[in-house]
């Protein structure tokens, strides 16, 4: 986080740089099944975020060491391209992208049923093809449908969304210069069934009043994007002549608030 | 993935206990282990501090270099934060590179320290764009027994407080002690069933389901924040770890005076 | 070693379909599968394509900056390639740097891209000696169904043609397109008993004894050729791989206006 | 490859700087059997090239996920020494060596009965002692003959060589200087008994025409390579004592053309 | 060595910068089980080096094609901290630690009775965490006291010490300035009980004679630190309300000359 | 873990003649075996020299270029040596980057050239602080059968004392060679029961319980020691062998004219 920043980013009429309100969410576009040899698939975007997801597995754990004789581990890597930045990035895994791997993992070893798939590999690749801020969360977003793609059972879908501060007030879904001059960050992914949070990282500078204004706008933003996720897999499965088992159809506009 | 088997018995025993309110060593859900801080533990470092809580142990150095400044932070002093998990201090530790665990406690420290802006790093400049200090904070973990998001932080703020800046020796005027604005104290907590158990054990940590760990600062404002392990968190759950954060955290920061 | 194994009953399906000179999907064997060329797939690139031959599926991305020239070449830009198979795109692709397949790609394509001068290098000088502009290339491989090479190349050269040297932003002067003198096309053909078939799917690469890659430029001169896998070619072979090379070439180049 | 060079490297008289015609190799010396502790050996100059190999196998293969049940797998590791070069290289495979260790090793796959040690791996060490253009197709030639002196069943020697093009002509066994300031290489190994090309690359600028030639000129080169493979072997029997095989005795100036 | 200075280290009264004679050890410290995690420990001041030494096993050996079926493997890891030299060390290891490792790794070798537990690893972790020259001699010294609080049977334990050469006299146990400046370093491990040496290395410039003198003053401080040895594993015993084991008591002065 | 396995049958008989006071290759345990150096190997090195020790075989090259001094030491060139075990030598060594026994190997040799002063490192500064002569010392291991430590430092001091400055080329006057002081001769023994044997091969190093490298100069001045392998020596076996080292090494230094 820049931290206080004089830049102005939210205009008088609480219009931000790219016209959004506050608590808009960028434009979303969800995809499943977007690639032939992985198991399951997803490509979605956030705005200027690109962001292509892939599963394979259950499959043979490989190295043998980490095989766990009662479930299957997940093993989640999330990566960003050379090019899907300004400045190129030398290919291969910084440091922020092992801990982003890290708890993307922890989150989806809580949703997918693991016991079903004893000593097993669920390997899930996420590749950020262009970032523009909230990779992460766009990242979780398109591996959870890759997961629901490649017919692996879960308790539910994972969607994902950031929440930050900006000029001193709280804002949805930042996108790069509200990121760079922004005062707070706070990812968030949820289990819509049940509201409960299974990645939270926050930094920056938060009261505890703004928190709580934060976290109910980022679970009200992830209702919205779980019905995207939802909504793709519905398409997904229509083109694939398969039973239609989405709950609620949801165009590219979400059904919820 | 990140954490080792715990036998079954010792598991029971845990959870027996947390069903009368009880912990394995007899504290309160929201009581920490004793707690000793030696800062100045090391005579080759510009600042350092040991640690423990409980038997948990780190040693945290500060090394001073002169380098240049980041070109978007062209009059501002450079933070580097390390975390080696060295085999001594564990058997599940391993000799290498860091991995993602010293990873995670890495930058969950320098989180911390950077977004509550606790050094002045104006104060660091030397020559804009040209020459500014550069401060390297390492942590180093002595003996495992669980929550060393908490030692490490407290050990780091220690051992930065306790930082005199090398200038004689560099040529540049008078040594003098870092500058501090804010001392920020994280708090860390986990949740086993329906508890909530703060400054976990190791063995808490391997029955535990979700860990959070809140960095705060003088005011009780949030500065950081990481949400760890498989599982979910209610928001009633956050709020109660958010609060219990701030009112230890202000505990925690008196012992540093 | 580097090309997995294929079961027996797929193996014999392509060869009986052979020996009736049939290719499982129905194509001649001069018969490339469809192309789909996306120049300008990337925002953060100065230069980019997405290319598909059939499902395979590759992104390539051209970022420049400035940097200082070889000794031995003073006035001219530096060109550098790297290919990336990541995990996402095949199961046998793994994690780590660049392996021996990744780097005999990267190899191939720049051999192709700079043997034909297709770049006009010394429009990329700034300052003889001192400063050049350096071009980065990278090839990121998002769906493995055989023929790399050629899905590469295609790949770099449209994401070349597509790229705007950044000058302004780097205060030299205003931006133009990167100076262009030849268009390389390669065509992979490989061997299979007395088959020859241009454009291999991954199972025919998998029953194929040799594979030859030749890349011609707009006049059908050779400018690069890699033979590979444990097979030999007869003379004859090898010269009627190289005429379809210089017959298919001029229709791909077509396709990139 | 230089390109269109200035530099006149073949004079009126169509003779070389160092003093051979177009078609004339560099002097060839082959020695086998000079290590103690490798299963076979053997030592190459070609002209100022300094060439050693060695063979160890069939052995146990390692990493054992690596075995084929159904064959060897032959393992090449080409590598040049740090000061056989003008600027000291840096010890360790860079990426020229990665791919010119795998394209041998698919040549001598091919070559080499290796469905007669199934599991198991015949390893292959080229080590370039002094480089002077053309060693890969040395250290191939080399290696070939350490194989047959480690007693492994073959198909055939391997002669290589490079053709090339200077000045416009199509010269054989380009040196240093020629390869520096050339238009073109091909280096090249065949199958002697049937005329058959195993090893193929081409970087530079060659026409049809050009290339015939080239591939004609190399060909015949080769046999005169083969022929001082074979006496270098019969010479290394008949120390041993041993039969002498050699089906064309012949002195260190090649029998045929 | 910085080899014949003329910075006088020893006054004309034979007395060292730091006050102590030419055959005076500095104050040592040594501590037994001073971790909680690891199966033996050990904390050794010799001066201003400040050194934990930790023992894990005899456990599985890692990776398993060490394994010894006839016996135990002894590993050794020696580490210097980043901030316990003058200049921020890089965490990782050097070649110098590599080579400190393997020859302390042979020496225990020899002490342990490694027939005892065949196929496992003996893993000794010597970590320094401040650094004042000496520092393999004071490791060693620990790591032995390490091994005996782990409960690991052995010949003897393992006293270590270097003897040096400052301003032309042999001088026992140098500090930084005494290594930086001196003409020759020689450090030394022995078993008491027969008096054999187990480790030594040598650089600098000693005659014969000056090398027996050397040997001689070593091996009597040998002697020395092996009483202290003693003394804090009897202490270890006493508050474990064990049997002393102990033969010669002593206090943190020797008993010995 | 540094020496591989012999077969039980060759370590009785080495035992069994030992008994007898003899050696399997018919040496006195005092006896070298046949040694050849031979000078100047490499066009392409400053300096080199190919050393055999019977069948042991290295080849040590030395490149130079003009770099930056140490702080220090702003007035003396730098030295640095290498040496690499490559697989080519024996079925023991791997593929990979320097291992402990090759960074032993380093420094031994780089010890005995170091601490002999054997070249006059002043005479290798051009400008102080700013430029000065850096010389590489790269040993490459070609075939091995016991001993490195003496071939390599034998290898090491003739490739120096062939080395020729190539200030010319970088516009630094003549050419000169280098600047030598002293001649270093490393004797290495071994301690087989009660036998000490000089020049192991390495079926004598695999039954050895003790080595001991002694680095002396033509004064019979100790230079370097290095004691390996788990045994432990009486201080009258390194008085053997210490005085063993200055008798043979000047029969060494005089081989080398």
């Amino acid at each position: 986080m820049g931290g206080n920043s004089n830049v102005k980013l939210i205009d008088d009429n609480g219009i931000r740089i790219d016209g959004r309100r506050v608590d808009e969410l960028r434009p979303i576009k969800i995809e499943a099944g977007v690639l032939k040899r992985a198991d399951g698939s997803a490509y979605v975007e956030f705005g200027k975020n690109k962001v292509l997801a892939a599963v394979y597995g259950p499959r043979e754990c490989h190295p043998r060491h980490m095989q766990d004789p009662s479930k299957a581990i997940v093993q989640c890597k999330y990566n960003i391209i050379s090019f899907s930045v300004s400045d190129r990035k030398r290919p291969g895994p910084d440091r922020r992208s092992v801990e982003i791997s890290k708890i993307i993992s922890e989150a989806f070893e809580h949703v997918v049923f693991t016991e079903n798939y004893p000593r097993t590999s669920i390997d899930v690749y996420i590749e950020v093809l262009q970032a523009n801020a909230g990779t992460r969360c766009a990242g979780l977003t398109a591996a959870s449908v890759a997961l629901a793609d490649a017919g692996i059972p879960m308790r539910d879908l994972v969607p994902s969304v950031a929440v930050g501060k900006v000029n001193d007030q709280i804002v949805l879904d930042l996108q790069k210069e509200e990121d760079n001059f922004g005062q707070a960050d706070l990812p968030l992914a949820i289990i819509p069934r049940t509201g409960e949070v299974i990645l939270m990282q926050m930094d920056g500078h938060l009261t505890k009043a703004e928190f709580d204004r934060a976290l109910e706008m980022g679970v009200g933003a992830c209702k919205k994007i779980y019905a995207l996720q939802k909504d793709a897999l519905a398409r997904r499965y229509a083109i694939d002549k398969a039973v239609d088992e989405a709950e609620e159809p949801a165009g590219e506009q979400p059904a919820e608030g | 993935m990140s954490r080792a088997i715990l036998s079954e018995i010792k598991k029971d025993h845990i959870h027996k206990l947390l069903a009368k309110g009880k912990r394995v060593d007899g504290r309160a859900w929201d009581e920490f282990r004793p707690i000793s801080i030696q800062p100045r533990f090391s005579d080759t470092a510009e600042g350092s501090a040991r640690v423990k809580l409980g038997n948990t142990d780190v040693l945290v150095g500060v090394k001073m270099a002169i380098g240049t400044p980041f070109q978007d932070t062209p009059n501002k002093g450079v933070l580097s934060t390390n975390a080696e998990l060295i085999p001594l201090a564990s058997p599940t530790f391993e000799s290498g590179p860091p991995d993602e665990n010293s990873i995670e406690l890495a930058r969950v420290v320098d989180r911390g320290i950077r977004e509550s802006q606790m050094i002045d790093l104006e104060k660091l400049c030397i020559e804009p764009k040209k020459e500014v200090w550069m401060l390297f904070t390492d942590v180093y973990v002595l003996d495992y027994d669980g929550n060393l998001f908490d030692a490490a932080t407290l050990g780091a703020v220690a051992a930065l407080m306790s930082t005199i800046v090398p200038a004689k020796e560099n040529d540049k005027g008078e040594d003098f002690p870092l500058p501090i604005n804010h001392i920020p104290i994280s708090v860390t907590a986990v949740q086993i069933e329906n508890s909530i158990l703060v400054d976990p054990t190791l063995d808490e940590e391997k029955v535990a389901a979700a860990r959070l760990t809140v960095t705060t600062d003088e005011n009780g404002d949030l500065r950081a924040m990481q949400k760890g392990f498989a599982g979910a968190l209610s928001i009633d759950q956050i709020n109660r770890m958010i609060e219990t954060s701030q009112r230890l955290g202000n505990e925690l920061r008196n012992m540093l005076g």
